[in-house]
C-alpha cells in the first residue's frame, strides 16, 4: 500500500549540486530510491551521482517525477516549493533548516490547494523499508517490519527506530514531522494513513513538548486507532519557558507540557516510554 | 526575536496603529523641556516592569529630569536599562487586550482579544476571551473586526476604530513575520481614542535575514547563551553539572529527560545539529567548558553528524582544551565503529548504548 | 438530484436589507426558495418579508444554511465572501455588479479551496423549477421540465427560458454565469452538472462573443455530452473592438469571435440558433 | 481604463522598472533646455504613433522646440494630442516584448513575452511567444523567471535583470488592477540595460474606486458614449439608423443581431440595465435621440427591470421630447399587462414578442 510513496515513486532534489543534495542524493540512490533527477539553476547538462541536472523543474517533468527533495537555502525554498507545486508534483519534502514560519504556512496551503503533500522543513522525511527513503535519515537503521513511526524529532527518531530493528522488529513506515512551528505533516495526518495502512501492524508517535498536537493524536487514537500505540515524549525535563533548540519546544502558558500531554496519551490507552529504549520491548 | 517597546511602537506608527507622542533617551541631556504630563518607561525585554519600579510618572520638570537618573542604568528584574521611552501620559479610560499569534496546533494565525486587558490574559476566564482563526492564504478581512466589535460590546465610535486597528495589526504580523504581535492594553483614552498603551513583538529568528534593521539582542539569554547563538548552536545553559553535547533537540532534551530521570543534573542544552565537521564538535567543547561543568557526556546518534567526525572532534578538544573533566561518550550509529576505534586509540571508552552512559555519567558527577 | 442546490437547500441573503436584498428575498420565497436568514451589520432584530436579520453571518450558523446571495456594493463583495466561506456555506452567489475582477480572482480560488461554489458576480444566479431559486430570475417565466440552460447573459436567459416554456416544455435547471470577465462559473462547470443530472435531457448553451469559453465547452461536449445540446452565441454582429457593456464581449486579437464560436459549436454536432425565439423548435 | 504611456512609465518608476529620463509637456513653455538627443511622443491612446508622425526625434535644441510645436493641438490618427512625453533617446539593441494580463479562460492572469518585440504581437509565430499562467493565490515567483529568461536564452546579465523587472510588473499588474500591463518594446540598450521603451496599462474600470488618483478619460469613446458612461449606461454608438433600448447586455447584442440578420442597420447599442425606475427610461431615450436615429426599437424583457415601469418612461419621454420618429415596442415578462395597458392608452400597441418587432422596426426603417 502507497503511504505518500512507494517502491515506483519517482524522485527528484531540487539544489542537487549543494552539499546536501549531493551527499543524500547518493544515500537515497543507495537506499534503493528511485532518483531520476535533479535541479540547480545554471548547472544544466552536468550530473551528480549519476543524476542528470537541469536547470529548472519544468524540464524535467518528461521524468515524471512523483516527489521532490528541496534543498535550498531558506530564501529560496518557497520559490522552490512553488515550483515543483507548479510543475505537478504531489510530494513536497523540504530538507531545509530555519525556514520562516510565515513562508511555511503559505506552502502548506498552497500545497493543499493541489492535494499535495508537504514534508518537513526541518524534519528528515519520510522512509519506508524495502521500498524508498525520501530524506536524510541514516540508511543503515531501518529493516523491514511492521511499525510505523510518526516523529517530531530527528536523531532522537534514528535512536528509536535503530532500538526497533536491534530488537528484531522492523519498520513499515518512518515518517519525520519536523521540528518546526508550522510542520507540513502533523501526528494527525500521519495516524491516519498509519491506521489505512494493511503493512503497518504497530506505531509509535515521537512527541516533544509545546504545542497541543500530541494531546490532539491521543484524542485521535482514542477515537480512531485500533492498532498498538506507543508514544515517548521529548522535554520532560525542560524548565518552562526556556528554549530547547526547538521553538516547538518552547513551553507556553501551562499548554503543551510533557505531563499534559503523557496524561492525553494514557488516557488513550496509549502507553508512553520513560527512555526511548524501552520502546520496543513495550511494542511487544 | 522580541522587540523592545519603543521599536514596536514604531513599527505601529509606520502602520498607522494609534500610539501615544513619546521619544527614547540614553541619555539625561536627550530629555526635552517639560510640557505635560508624562510616562518614564525602562526598555527592557521583560514583564512587569510597573510593578518592579521600571515605570515612573512625572508632571514636572524636576521629577522628569529624577525619573530619568533615577532609571538609567539601573536594573529591573535583573536587566539593566538603557534606553527610556518618555510618553504622554494617557487618561486611562478602559484597558483591552489585543494579539496575533501563530496558532501551532491549526497552524494558521490567531486574533485573541479581551475586554479585559491590561492584566495577564492568562488570569482572564475563557468566556472573555475572543479567539479566532485567521486563514493565512486569505488574511484578515473586516467581517473578522465585525464579529469582534460585537463580542466586546463595543459602541459604534470603537468598533470603528477597532475594526481600523485590526488590518493593520495583521499587516504588521505578516510583513514582520511576527510570531506574536500584542497590544496589551489597549487604551480608551478620556478623549474617546482607542491607543496602544504598550508593544510587544516576537519575531520569527528564522526570518531575521529579512528584517536587518533590527539588530539582534535578546537580553534573555546568559552572555554564554548569546555567544553560542552567535555561533549557531542551539543552547541553553541550566543549574546542574552535567556538561551535555548531543545531536538533534530530539535526542539531546531525551538526554537531559534521561538524565534527570537518574537524578542527574544537567548543566546545559546543546545540540550539535546536523553539520558534520570536527571543529563544530571542538567549538561546542569550548562552550560547555565556558560553563564549567563537573562532568560531560557526549550522546551521539550519527547519521548527518558521522560518529568518526565526533570522534575525531572529541580527541582535538581534548588536546586543545586539556580538559580535566571525566568525558563519557556514547557513539552509535553512522561510522560507529571507525569513531569507537579512534576514541580508543585516544584512551577513551565509547559505549554504544544511551542508557549505560547515562547512567555511568550521574556516578561520576556524585548523583543517583 | 442536487445541482448544487435542491429543494432542501436554505438560503440567506447577505445585505438582506438593501433594495435589491429585500425585493429579491422576497421574490426567492414567493418562487418556494427556504430563505432563512439575512445580514445587515447593525440591524439584527430587525425582519425583511419575515426573514429574522442578523449582524453577522456567524450570528445565524445555527440556522444551518446551504448557501448564500451576497447582495452588498462592489467594495464590500470580497469581504462578504469571506465571512460566508469562513462559517462554512458552501455555495455563495454574487448578485452585485461592477465588483473588480482582481476581487472575483481570489474569491474564486479561495471558494475552490474550501470546495465552495461561487455563482456570480454579475448574473442572475441558479433556477431550478419546483426546488429553489437563487438569485434574480424572474419567477414567472419557468416550467419544471427536462431542459438546462447555462448562460452568459442575464435577460436574455430569460427570453430563452420564457421561449422554452411557452413552447410547452420546461426547465430542469437554469444557471446564469454572469459576464464578467472572471465568472465564478464556467460552461463547463454547468455542463458537468447538466451532464451528470438524470432530470436533464437537453441542455442550451447561451454563450457571448469574447474569450474563449464557448470553444472549450464545445470541446467537452463532444468528448463527453451525449444529450442534446442547442446554442445561441450572442454578438454576432457586434464590430471588433467596440465596447458592448460586457467586458466580456469585447472582440481581441482574432479570438472569441461568433464565427468561431459557431463553428467550434457545428464541429461538436451543437446546432447554433440564429435567433433566441428558434431554440424551442431546435430541442424538440 | 487605458492610461497614457507617461502615466504607465510613472507607476513603473514608482515600482523601480527602469524607464528613460523624461519628462512631460502640454505647452511649449515647458520645453526644458536640449543637453542630449531625445524622442518627443505624442501621449494619445491609440497604437501606431510612429507611422502616423506622432512621435519625432531631436538632436538640438532647434528641432526639438519645432517638435513640440508641430505635434502639440495636431491630430494622431484621429485624436488630439495635448501632452508629449520628452525622453532621452535610446542606443536599442534589441526590442522584446513583455506583458501581463487577464486569461479569461483559465481565469488566471497570464505572463506573455517575446524575443520579438516593438511589432504587433500577434504576428509573431507561437514558438517564440512565451506564455504561463500564474497562480493568482500564488503569485509570481521566482521559478517563473527562470522560465522565462531560459525561453529567452538570455545571458546571466540580462537574465538577472529580468528577474528583478518581473515580480514588479506582476506587482503593478495586481496593486492597480490591472486587465493588461505591457512593455512593448523592452529594449536592450546600449549600456546593456533592459529598459522599457513604451507602457501600455489597462485598470479594469470596475476598480477605478480604488483608483481615484486617475482622471477618468477615454478617448477611444464618442463624447455621446462618454456623456452616457457617465450616467451610468452601457452605450455604443454604431453607424446605421434605427436607435435601440434594451435591457441587459445579452439581450441588447442579440437585439442589434437580430436587425443585423433582418438587414436592419442600429444606429447603437444601449443597455437599460436592472435598474426600475421610469428616470432611467426617460434618459436612455435622450442618449438615443441625440444620435438622430431615424427609427427606435424598444425591446424589453421585464425582470427586475419592469415592463409597467419602462412604458411609463416611453410615454413620459415622448412627452418630454417630442419623439418624431416611428417607435417600435415591445414588452415581455414581468408586468408585461400593465406596461401593455399603459402604452394603449398612449396609442403605442406593443408586441410581445421580439421577431415580429424586429420585423416591423426594419421595415420601417427602409431596410430589408
Amino acid at each position: 500500500m502507497k503511504v505518500i510513496v512507494d517502491e515506483n515513486s519517482k524522485v527528484i532534489v531540487q539544489g542537487i549540486t549543494g552539499h546536501q543534495g549531493m551527499f543524500h542524493s547518493g544515500e537515497m540512490l543507495k537506499f534503493g530510491t528511485k532518483v531520476v533527477g535533479g535541479t540547480s539553476p545554471g548547472k544544466s547538462g552536468q550530473n551528480v551521482n549519476g543524476i542528470p541536472v537541469f536547470d529548472n523543474v519544468s524540464d524535467l517533468m518528461h521524468l515524471n517525477p512523483d516527489a521532490t527533495m528541496i534543498s535550498v537555502a531558506p530564501p529560496f525554498v518557497k520559490d522552490a516549493a512553488y515550483e515543483a507545486l507548479d510543475a505537478g508534483i504531489k510530494v513536497v519534502y523540504i530538507l531545509t533548516e530555519h525556514v520562516p514560519f510565515h513562508d511555511t504556512m503559505e506552502i502548506l496551503y498552497n500545497a493543499r490547494r493541489k492535494g499535495a503533500w508537504l514534508l518537513g522543513p526541518n524534519g528528515p522525511g519520510i522512509t519506508r523499508p524495502g521500498k524508498v527513503k525520501i530524506g536524510i535519515m541514516p540508511n543503515t537503521i531501518f529493516k523491514k517490519g511492521d511499525v510505523a513511526v510518526a516523529s517530531r524529532s530527528g536523531t532522537l527518531t534514528y535512536e528509536i527506530v535503530n532500538a526497533i530493528t536491534l530488537d528484531g522488529m522492523g519498520e513499515s513506515t518512518v515518517i519525520g514531522l519536523g521540528g518546526d512551528p508550522v510542520p507540513g505533516m502533523d501526528f494527525i495526518d500521519a495516524l491516519e494513513l498509519f491506521n489505512a495502512d494493511e503493512d503497518t501492524k504497530k506505531i509509535v508517535v515521537v512527541g516533544e513538548i509545546g504545542g497541543s498536537n500530541e494531546e490532539r493524536a491521543a484524542e485521535y487514537i482514542r477515537k480512531n486507532v485500533r492498532k498498538k500505540v506507543v508514544a515517548y515524549i521529548a522535554g520532560r525535563s525542560a524548565p518552562p519557558g526556556k528554549r530547547m533548540g526547538h521553538a516547538g519546544a518552547i513551553i507556553e502558558r501551562g499548554v503543551g507540557t510533557a505531563e499534559s500531554k503523557i496524561k492525553a496519551f494514557e488516557e488513550a490507552g496509549v502507553r508512553v516510554a520513560e527512555y526511548p529504549i524501552d520502546i520496543p520491548k513495550m511494542l511487544e | 526575536m522580541n522587540l523592545y517597546e519603543y521599536q514596536g511602537k514604531e513599527i505601529f506608527r509606520k502602520f498607522q496603529i494609534p500610539v501615544p507622542d513619546g521619544y527614547v533617551v540614553s541619555s539625561p541631556s536627550e530629555v526635552k523641556s517639560y510640557t505635560s504630563p508624562v510616562v518614564v518607561k525602562s526598555q527592557v525585554l521583560i514583564g512587569g516592569r510597573g510593578k518592579s519600579g521600571g515605570i515612573k510618572f512625572a508632571k514636572d520638570q524636576a521629577t522628569l529630569g529624577n525619573a530619568v537618573k533615577e532609571l538609567l542604568g539601573s536594573k529591573v528584574r535583573g536587566l539593566t536599562v538603557s534606553k527610556l521611552l518618555i510618553e504622554q501620559m494617557l487618561d486611562i479610560r478602559k484597558e483591552f487586550y489585543l494579539s496575533i499569534t501563530l496558532n501551532r496546533t491549526e497552524r494558521k494565525p490567531m486574533l485573541i482579544a479581551s475586554v479585559a486587558g491590561g492584566v495577564e490574559i492568562e488570569s482572564v476566564p475563557e468566556t472573555e476571551i475572543f479567539r479566532k482563526s485567521i486563514d493565512p492564504i486569505v488574511g484578515y478581512s473586516d467581517f473578522i473586526g465585525r464579529q469582534l466589535t460585537k463580542f466586546m460590546k463595543f459602541d459604534a465610535q470603537l468598533a470603528k476604530q477597532l475594526r481600523a486597528i485590526l488590518p493593520k495589526l495583521y499587516q504588521v504580523f505578516e510583513k514582520y513575520d511576527c510570531e506574536l504581535v500584542e497590544i496589551n492594553p489597549l487604551v480608551l483614552n478620556g478623549d474617546g481614542k482607542l491607543i496602544a498603551a504598550d508593544s510587544k513583538v516576537i519575531i520569527d529568528s528564522d526570518s531575521l535575514y529579512r528584517h536587518q534593521e533590527f539588530p539582534k539582542e535578546d537580553p534573555e539569554r546568559t552572555p554564554l547563551e548569546l555567544e553560542a547563538q552567535s555561533k549557531g548552536y542551539s543552547f541553553v545553559e541550566l543549574e546542574g553539572v552535567i556538561g551535555v553535547i548531543a545531536n538533534g533537540a530530539g535526542l539531546t532534551m531525551a538526554t537531559l529527560d534521561a538524565l534527570l530521570l537518574h537524578k542527574g543534573k544537567p548543566r546545559n542544552f546543546l545540540d550539535l545539529g546536523g553539520t558534520d565537521s570536527t571543529d563544530i564538535v571542538v567549538e561546542a567543547f569550548d562552550l560547555v567548558l565556558k560553563a564549567n561543568p563537573k562532568v560531560i557526556l557526549v550522546n551521539i546518534f550519527g547519521g548527518v553528524t558521522k560518529c568518526d567526525t565526533v570522534a575525531a572532534g572529541i580527541v582535538e578538544a581534548k588536546k586543545k582544551y586539556g580538559i580535566k573533566q571525566q568525558l563519557v561518550v556514547r557513539l552509535s550509529g553512522v561510522r560507529e565503529t571507525e569513531g569507537r576505534e579512534i576514541l580508543k586509540q585516544n584512551g577513551i571508552v565509547a559505549f554504544s548504548e544511551m542508557m549505560p552512559a547515562v547512567e555511568k555519567v550521574v556516578s561520576f558527577a556524585g548523583g543517583a
